[in-house]
């Protein structure tokens, strides 16, 4: 079963959080008119078979959201960081 | 003055069961009037916030996100990184840290109400918990005082070591009856007495 | 079983030849001393209506060998006569029914069920009777039941002929019988963390446990048996392998930081080092009633995992391999030296290497007649001669190619290697070894495929991931690297040694375990110059009859992937995973198509390793305790008070009350009079409700609602609506300001969880500058509705303090007061269309405050009003709910538009402004009255205008429906293609589902009081 | 003797008797230099579709490539469910045609695919929900799509094993019945495609993985395999649970995420259940195969993943349902559990036709929905590499339709690929 390191709580099993996709893709800035960048944000994904960033939030625990290093071939986890720090610190 | 009533007030009242082996391993109970902060804290206001409760908690805001700081009427847990949970101390509480900390640096909310506090003590009481929740109980990675957020059959709680053997589980009010019900069932096995609030020093 | 341990040669001691001559059988089967059964506990058991006896110690296999029963049961397609083939988990024919009535449990494997008193069981697939099996006609059919035969047949004569032809094939098919029963039995799931979980209890195992446990940190030993030893359990129990294993357990078992599971088997690995154990207690007979579990699910996390799982006999490929009395030689030697049995008096031993030579040599020890064929022309010259001292028949370079007998075996022919010489000898038991396959499943659980190993010909574990390791026979020999014979006790040491590193243990592990006296066997098979061709059936797979003719023809019709093979074939489909028949088939097929059998791929093992319970994996999630339950603070009072209640999501909410009438038809019409007209009250607890705090709560609001916030005044509440970053409606609800920085926002029950995870992604991804705190509060408030044109008398009766004029409190105004020390928030909000208050109080003083306004607002004949007359109430006022904001609604088919303010930007925007979003045909909100006296508006009828041809998909349909008391006919709301553009048409309602049309007229959605006198009255 | 090439009782009997052999179920080609149409994925879709280019449309010079073996993705791993339940505009005809499809298959390809139709009885918990099936029922009525609307007593009569009980979390109370839904063979899908269409001419190449496109400006026309290049009029991306992967070879970056759905199967057990049952209180569907095994299945995994195997937690969540609806399945056992890779889409409805380059079309997005559409998405996709035009069960379905604003929601789930 997928383990995942939350910053705040320590390893714990993925069940008690809450997976919210695609972590690369930079939200546009609140009212910008683009909607193909909303578009692209919203529905696209890379959907890579290899190394992906994601969001996960801690909803049965801190309820930080998250994100996690992972690789989708192989379910291997690296390192994660709250997502109010932006990039990977 | 409107009554307070618990969440389990109709559950928690029943004769206590003995375990498979004829033994009873578990006291299980209710502790009520439990006085429940919750602190927040906004971007930026964290050394303002410190400073202005320290003096009404009697120690600092703790670090550490997995041990509960022990002052002299207070147990604070780190709950997020910028949310602390305050437990105990009497009904001023609230209003004291309200007034004492800056609106532009931090707020309080009152979770009395919001939280069902459980009591779990006795011999299988980790062999209990280990039935219910995908948490480490072992005492060299949880020793008193350690708290941990967790899920007990899908429904969020806070498990906290608060003694030896002593642990206490806060449930989302709501939810509380029915992880009464399942913590019960749980136990049946260990056997288990039932303690009523008044009884709980 | 592992085949580390298989004891060799060296002239036993003198004590176990004296004991030999005693042990010559004396009854039947069960030798008169020996073994590791109790005899001083016998245990009763019922096989088929006969009350027999076996020992503490037995599996059910083992005793009802000892009773003479040989015939277990009939193979799944061709009902041949079928017995024990193995004494362990791999055994394919030994399935039984145990138990009777709601504990009837099909498909049991007698070779792994501990034998217990009053265990029941029955053999089964056998008509009329397993002894006098008619379907055993099929047999003779072979030729056509060949593999697959059923793609090419059963097609005519009419399209649809399968299904004349199904029932009979189902009723073939299957194994056991189940019962539909709801299960006495009670199981239990449990979590676990451990540093180094080792994997099987044979020597191996064994040694690594006590290598890790010296080490000091968390060790989970875990074996399938009732007992620790694993193959050294096959050897005498009064020989050296005994001593091993008695000092091996005695120091694993004084170690108090290794915890050993019995009776326990690892299902499967998972990702995350965590592994799935099955705890079985059947034969303690747990009690339900005193909370005993029969089985226990645990999900352990470990650090380290070393793997100890042995290795796995290899049945011979030949012509009849499947009667009664063809076994595995390893267990005919576990049931000779571990239960004590003598199966046979003229016993052949036919393999391919040496691990059967000691149990040739065992037999003979035992007193048996043993001749033994070995495939090999030269073998080791102490192991012939051991074996020629103990009496055996040697023939080396040999093949059996075929037994004789229908219902246990007579006979076997046995030809020379160079096919010169073929002679019939007559036996009453064989014992065969293709060789050994190490028992690979778990290890390829994680994705870590197995590789072929030319040099001892097995599958062997890939490459191990970081953290794990192995020892023993499932490494295909000591450690991966070197393909030395190697010694179980110390590769388990260096694996134990290893993973404590891993683990950063810091004890010494000390020196591993010398047992001088006991000799390690290289079990591994050495190719056969040349196969012999089988004569009769020879089967591969032995539970689902897959013969080597039906590997041949999947070559032939080229099915020749190992995946096709198997899914053709159904080859290793079985219970037993092909644990036995997978590498057989593999090596014929590679055979076929000329390649070597490293190319010829793997098959990928599935978990569970062995099958587990439906209701463990369940545990206590079942029945009432399958989801949680979520209770409003006035639950007991409701119930307590005649209400029926209804499930919304987790919640369970009050639906209607008795007092309103007896079903809810007619009690949510008299709840509904009673709000219209007087005053009535309903628990509105289960609503999101969230408290927002900060200077910058304003902004935020402002960004996550469409409509402005920014100004919304101290004592101000306001209704507002959510989108989706895609301009779908997400929620609506009323967020109320009580101070300069706190706000209060309510949410739809079902959306609840939704909004609160939507505000805190935004505030810690996309705004973590804004300075706002969001908590969940809803199960801090219990709240309450009073709603009617009475509403505001009876709320003065409960809250005299509270100044509720017009004046101080007009519509959408709201106000927090504190009473004893206790806050309580006035929300003056309309749900239903009446003047409405919302009252908030902490939720352990719900119910008392709830009672206390029924109690004095009482001479108003105030009483409580449920979900039923709430949404139905909505419904006349055209309030949108669940079934209008359904994920596919915008804000214009909610006629929410005008909403959307203009002048700032909100989550959403952007998208909603997508053209197909824009265009005026979509289905958008309508009002719909009935036009047919005495008809019903129907929800979920789908609605056509008047001269549409009925079908298709329509223009819309009906998503909510009342009665309006008001109006006194059916209304409802829908969703209409180009919506209130047609008001004022009539439309048609159809139901064919209950053949019903019913002509409606389309209104405005708001069914009364569209200036909104009554709310602000 | 000529080898056997027509399946019947009759051929069975002559081999049976004379020991003829059978034909090879499909030729082992090696790939041409060019194809009138390259489709690349060798599941159940991509081989439908080639069978329908060559029966329906006479285009035969049609290669599938497999990267593995024949049918080695979903169309061997699915739970073999066949329906058409659907209300959205255009889900419903198109999975009524496919229905029909299935009706005939085994006589069209000569090879039974056991369709077992006994139907399916999805159930509610509440009035909500049950109108929410009432309206999904009318709908398939007013096309022509047999259904009934079942109250408790109705579903107590037809199952009678269901969990009743006072103590039930979610009580039933009524359900929606399609008599002609069912289940099918899986493995037999794909065979029967492939040989089917291999007579037909059609060239089935396994162990040829497509490793990028070739380009000509805004057109493509052939691949690159590991085999070697091939040139192609058409070039169709049928591979499902991989969509992403293949579209970036060649540039396209989709609205699917892939994501895990675990399959389960019980030992073999004569008869126990006869119908499919889908539960209502959770995402939660089983049925019982001729073999025996009780076959079942419910929600996606829930994280996007290439691994093909599945997490133990939603092994506990499916076996909770299955006790919680059959108490009687607490006995039997499981015995294997595994799963596919499957396309989420934000709206849980698939990605068919032309895409934004010319000559290359795309097939997937299928999310739970793949193996039941697997006749008429063949038969719409022959369509559309035939006529460059899509077939009007499937114009509601194009790549573009999050851009223009309609999603076709069938489950009203929201735009969480996750979630759907």
């Amino acid at each position: 079963m997928l383990r995942i390191p939350c910053p705040h709580c320590g390893l714990r099993d993925y069940t008690e959080f809450r997976y919210a996709g695609d972590a690369t893709k930079p939200r546009p800035a609140h009212g910008t008119g683009e909607q193909r960048a909303w578009y692209e944000y919203v529905f696209v994904f890379d959907n890579p078979k290899g190394p992906h960033l994601e969001y996960w939030q801690h909803v049965e625990g801190c309820r930080q959201w998250l994100v996690l290093e992972r690789d989708t071939s192989t379910n291997t986890v690296g390192q994660s960081w709250l997502a109010r720090q932006g990039a990977k610190p | 003055m409107l009554k307070s009533r618990s969440a389990l007030e109709n559950y928690r009242a029943q004769p206590g069961v003995d375990g498979a082996n004829g033994n009873r391993a578990l006291r299980l109970g209710e502790v009520t009037d439990t006085r429940l902060v919750q602190i927040g804290i906004y971007p930026g206001g964290t050394t303002r916030v410190a400073a202005a409760v320290l003096p009404i908690l009697g120690g600092p805001l703790p670090d550490s996100t997995v041990c509960a700081a022990v002052t002299v009427d207070h147990r604070i847990m780190r709950i997020a990184s910028d949310q602390y949970w305050v437990v105990g101390g009497d009904s001023g509480l609230e209003k004291q840290l309200r007034s004492a900390i800056p609106t532009d640096a931090g707020c309080v909310t009152s979770l009395d109400a919001a939280r069902t506090r459980l009591l779990l003590e006795g011999r299988a009481v980790r062999a209990l918990l280990g039935r219910l929740a995908p948490i480490d109980l072992d005492p060299l990675v949880f020793p008193v005082n350690a708290f941990a957020q967790t899920g007990i059959h899908h429904v969020p709680v806070l498990i906290l070591r608060s003694s030896e053997d002593r642990y206490e589980l806060f449930a989302l009010r709501t939810f509380a009856a029915s992880t009464w019900d399942v913590l019960l069932d749980a136990a049946r096995l260990f056997g288990y007495d039932i303690v009523l609030p008044e009884k709980i020093t | 079983m592992s085949a580390g341990g298989a004891r060799a040669g060296g002239a036993p001691p003198a004590d176990v030849r004296a004991d030999a001559v005693v042990r010559t059988p004396v009854s039947g089967v069960r030798l008169s001393t020996g073994g590791r059964i109790n005899r001083a506990q016998p245990l009763a058991f019922l096989f088929e209506g006969r009350a027999l006896a076996g020992y503490e110690g037995d599996t059910l296999a083992s005793a009802l060998l000892a009773n003479g029963v040989r015939l277990i049961g009939r193979s799944f397609k061709y009902h041949r006569p079928r017995g024990f083939l193995a004494s362990g988990v791999e055994e394919p024919n030994g399935l039984l029914t145990l138990g009777t009535g709601a504990r009837r449990t099909p498909n049991v494997p007698a070779t792994t069920t501990e034998l217990y008193d009053g265990l029941i069981c029955e053999r089964q697939n056998g008509w009329p009777s397993v002894d006098f099996d008619l379907m055993s006609i099929n047999g003779l059919l072979t030729s056509l039941f060949e593999a697959g035969f059923y793609y090419k047949t059963f097609m005519g004569p009419r399209r649809g002929s399968w299904m004349f032809y199904e029932p009979f094939i189902r009723r073939a098919a299957g194994l056991g019988r189940a019962t539909h029963s709801v299960d006495p039995d009670r199981y239990e799931t449990g979590h676990a963390f451990t540093d180094i979980l080792v994997i099987g209890s044979g020597p191996a195992g064994l040694a690594a446990a006590r290598a890790a446990g010296r080490s000091g940190c968390r060790v989970t030993l875990v074996e399938q048996d009732f007992l620790l030893g694993g193959s050294l359990l096959a050897a005498p129990a009064n020989g050296p392998d005994e001593d091993l294993r008695r000092s091996l357990e005695a120091e694993v078992v004084s170690l108090p930081n290794v915890t050993i599971f019995r009776r326990t088997t690892v299902v499967g690995l998972y990702d995350g080092q965590t592994a799935v154990l099955v705890e079985r207690h059947d034969h303690e007979r747990p009690d339900p009633a005193k909370g005993a579990a029969r089985e226990v699910v645990i999900t352990l996390r470990a650090r380290a995992i070393i793997h100890a799982e042995g290795a796995i006999e290899r049945p011979l490929v030949f012509g009849d391999n499947d009667r009664p009395g063809v076994m595995l030689a390893s267990a005919v030697r576990t049931y000779l030296n571990r239960y004590s049995l003598a199966l046979g008096r003229r016993i052949l031993i036919a393999t391919n290497n040496d691990s059967a030579w000691v149990t040739a040599i065992d037999l003979a020890t035992a007193g048996a007649r043993v001749t033994l064929a070995d495939e090999r022309p030269t073998i080791h010259a102490s192991l012939e001669e051991t074996a020629r001292r103990a009496g055996i028949d040697v023939r080396v370079a040999t093949h059996l190619v075929r037994a004789h007998g229908g219902r246990a075996v007579q006979a076997a022919e046995l030809r020379a290697l160079d096919a010169s010489t073929t002679q019939r000898i007559d036996c009453d038991l064989i014992g065969m070894s293709a060789g050994w396959s190490p028992t690979v499943h778990l290890t390829s659980h994680t994705g870590v495929r197995p590789v072929y190993d030319g040099g001892i010909r097995a599958m062997v574990p890939g490459p191990w991931p970081p953290g794990v390791t192995g020892a023993g026979a499932v490494t295909g020999a000591g450690v991966v690297a070197s393909r030395t014979r190697s010694d179980p006790l110390a590769d388990g040491h260096a694996a134990g040694t290893a993973a404590a590193q891993w683990v950063g243990a810091l004890g010494n592990t000390g020196e591993p375990v010398i047992a001088t006296d006991v000799t390690w066997t290289e079990c591994w098979a050495k190719p056969a110059q040349n196969r012999a061709k089988a004569h009769g059936k020879a089967f591969v797979d032995f539970q689902n009859d897959v013969t080597t003719d039906d590997v041949v023809l999947a070559h032939e019709e080229g099915y020749e992937s190992l995946e096709h093979l198997k899914r053709y074939t159904t080859l290793g489909m079985g219970t037993d995973q092909g644990k036995t028949s997978n590498f057989a088939a593999a090596q014929l097929m590679s055979e076929l198509r000329d390649i070597d059998v490293s190319n010829a791929g793997a098959t990928t093992y599935r978990p569970p390793y062995t099958p587990v319970s439906v209701g463990a994996l369940a545990g206590r999630h079942i029945d009432a305790h399958f989801r949680p339950t979520r209770r409003t603070p006035m639950h007991d009072w409701h119930l307590a008070n005649g209400v029926t209640m209804i499930d919304a999501g987790p919640w369970v909410r009050p639906w209607f009350y008795a007092w309103a009438g007896r079903d809810v038809a007619t009690a949510y019409v008299a709840e509904m009079n009673l709000v219209r007209t007087g005053v009535g009250i309903s628990d509105i607890s289960s609503l999101g409700k969230i408290e927002l705090q900060g200077p910058d709560v304003a902004e935020f609001l402002d960004r996550i609602y469409v409509n402005n916030f920014a100004s919304l005044p101290v004592g101000k509440g306001r209704y507002g609506v959510m989108l989706n970053d895609d301009g779908i409606v997400l929620d609506d609800g009323t967020t109320a300001r009580f101070s300069e920085s706190t706000y209060f926002m309510t949410t739809t029950t079902a959306q609840a969880g939704e909004v609160m995870s939507r505000l805190e992604f935004l505030l810690q991804t996309a705004w973590t500058n804004l300075r706002v705190q969001v908590v969940s509060v809803t199960d801090r408030w219990a709240g309450m509705s009073i709603a009617g044109p009475l509403s505001r008398k009876a709320l003065m009766l409960a809250l005299p303090d509270i100044d509720l004029s017009n004046e101080a409190l007009a519509h959408m105004g709201v106000c927090e007061h504190e009473i004893d020390g206790m806050p309580v928030r006035v929300l003056r909000l309309s749900f239903s269309g009446e003047l409405a208050y919302e009252v908030y109080v902490p939720a352990d003083r719900g119910t008392a405050m709830w009672e206390s306004i029924l109690e004095r607002a009482s001479p108003l004949g105030i009483r409580p009003y449920g979900l039923e007359a709430l949404a139905s109430l909505r419904i006349e006022k055209g309030h949108v709910a669940g079934l209008e904001l359904d994920h596919r609604t915008t804000l214009e088919d909610l006629g929410l538009g005008k909403l959307a303010s203009r002048k700032k930007a909100f989550v959403g925007r952007e998208l909603r402004e997508r053209e197909e979003l824009q265009s005026p045909d979509r289905w958008s909100l309508i009002g719909l009255e009935c036009l047919d006296p005495g008809a019903r508006l129907r929800g979920g009828a789908i609605l056509f205008s008047k001269d549409d041809p009925i079908e298709g998909h329509g223009r819309g349909y009906i998503t909510s429906v009342t009665w309006s008391t008001v109006l006194q006919k059916t209304i409802a709301l829908a969703l209409y293609s180009g919506g209130l553009q047609h008001e004022g048409q009539e439309i048609v309602c159809a139901y064919p589902l209950r053949n019903e049309r019913v002509r409606a007229r389309i209104v405005s959605p708001i069914f009364i009081d569209p200036s909104g006198e009554r709310l602000r009255a | 003797m000529t080898a056997l090439s027509h399946y019947s009782a009759f051929a069975l009997a002559r081999r049976a008797l004379f020991g003829s052999k059978w034909q090879r179920a499909w030729r082992k080609p090696d790939p041409r230099p060019a194809y009138d149409v390259v489709i690349v994925g060798g599941g159940g879709h991509g081989l439908a579709t080639a069978y329908y280019l060559a029966a329906r449309h006479g285009i035969t010079k049609v290669a599938v490539l497999e990267r593995g073996y024949l049918g080695s993705g979903n169309v061997g791993r699915n739970t073999t469910l066949v329906r058409s339940n659907y209300q959205m505009p255009g889900n419903t005809e198109f999975f009524e045609h496919s229905l029909k499809l299935w009706e005939g298959l085994s006589h069209e390809l000569n090879f039974n695919v056991m369709l077992s139709q006994r139907g399916q009885l999805v159930l509610a918990h509440g009035p909500g929900q049950l109108d929410v099936l009432a309206r999904k029922g009318n709908t398939m009525r007013l096309n022509g799509i047999d259904c009934e609307l079942f109250d408790r007593p109705d579903v107590q009569r037809f199952l009678p094993f269901l969990d009743y009980s006072k103590s039930c979390r979610f009580p039933i109370y009524g359900g929606l019945f399609q008599p002609r839904a069912g289940t099918v063979r899986h493995d037999a899908v794909a065979w029967g495609y492939a040989r089917a269409a291999d007579r037909l001419g059609v060239d089935i190449i396994e162990n040829c993985e497509v490793t990028g496109f070739l380009r000509d400006g805004a057109a493509v026309n052939g691949v690159e395999t590991s085999r070697g290049r091939i040139h192609a009029g058409r070039t169709l991306i049928s591979v499902a649970g991989h969509s992403s992967h293949l579209a970036r070879l060649v540039g396209l970056r989709l609205p699917i995420e892939s994501h895990l759905l675990q399959a389960f199967v019980t030992e073999p057990i004569k008869p126990f259940l006869d119908c499919v049952l889908s539960f209502g209180a959770e995402l939660f569907y089983i049925s019982q195969s001729d073999k025996g095994g009780m076959v079942f299945g419910g929600h996606i995994d829930g994280f996007n993943s290439y691994t093909q195997r599945g997490q133990f937690p939603k092994v506990r969540t499916v076996a909770e349902c299955a006790v919680a609806l059959i108490p009687g399945m607490s006995r039997l056992r499981l015995l294997r559990h595994w799963a596919g890779i499957q396309d989420m889409t934000p709206d849980g409805s698939p990605f068919m036709g032309r895409t934004p380059l010319r000559n290359l079309y795309f097939n997937g997005g299928w999310c739970y929905q793949g193996f039941k559409a697997t006749p008429a998405a063949g038969w719409c996709m022959a369509h559309a590499l035939a006529h460059d035009e899509e077939h009007p069960f499937i114009r509601h379905l194009a790549l573009d339709r999050f851009e223009r604003g309609n999603g076709s929601d069938e489950y009203g789930l929201g735009l969480w690929t996750y979630k759907q």
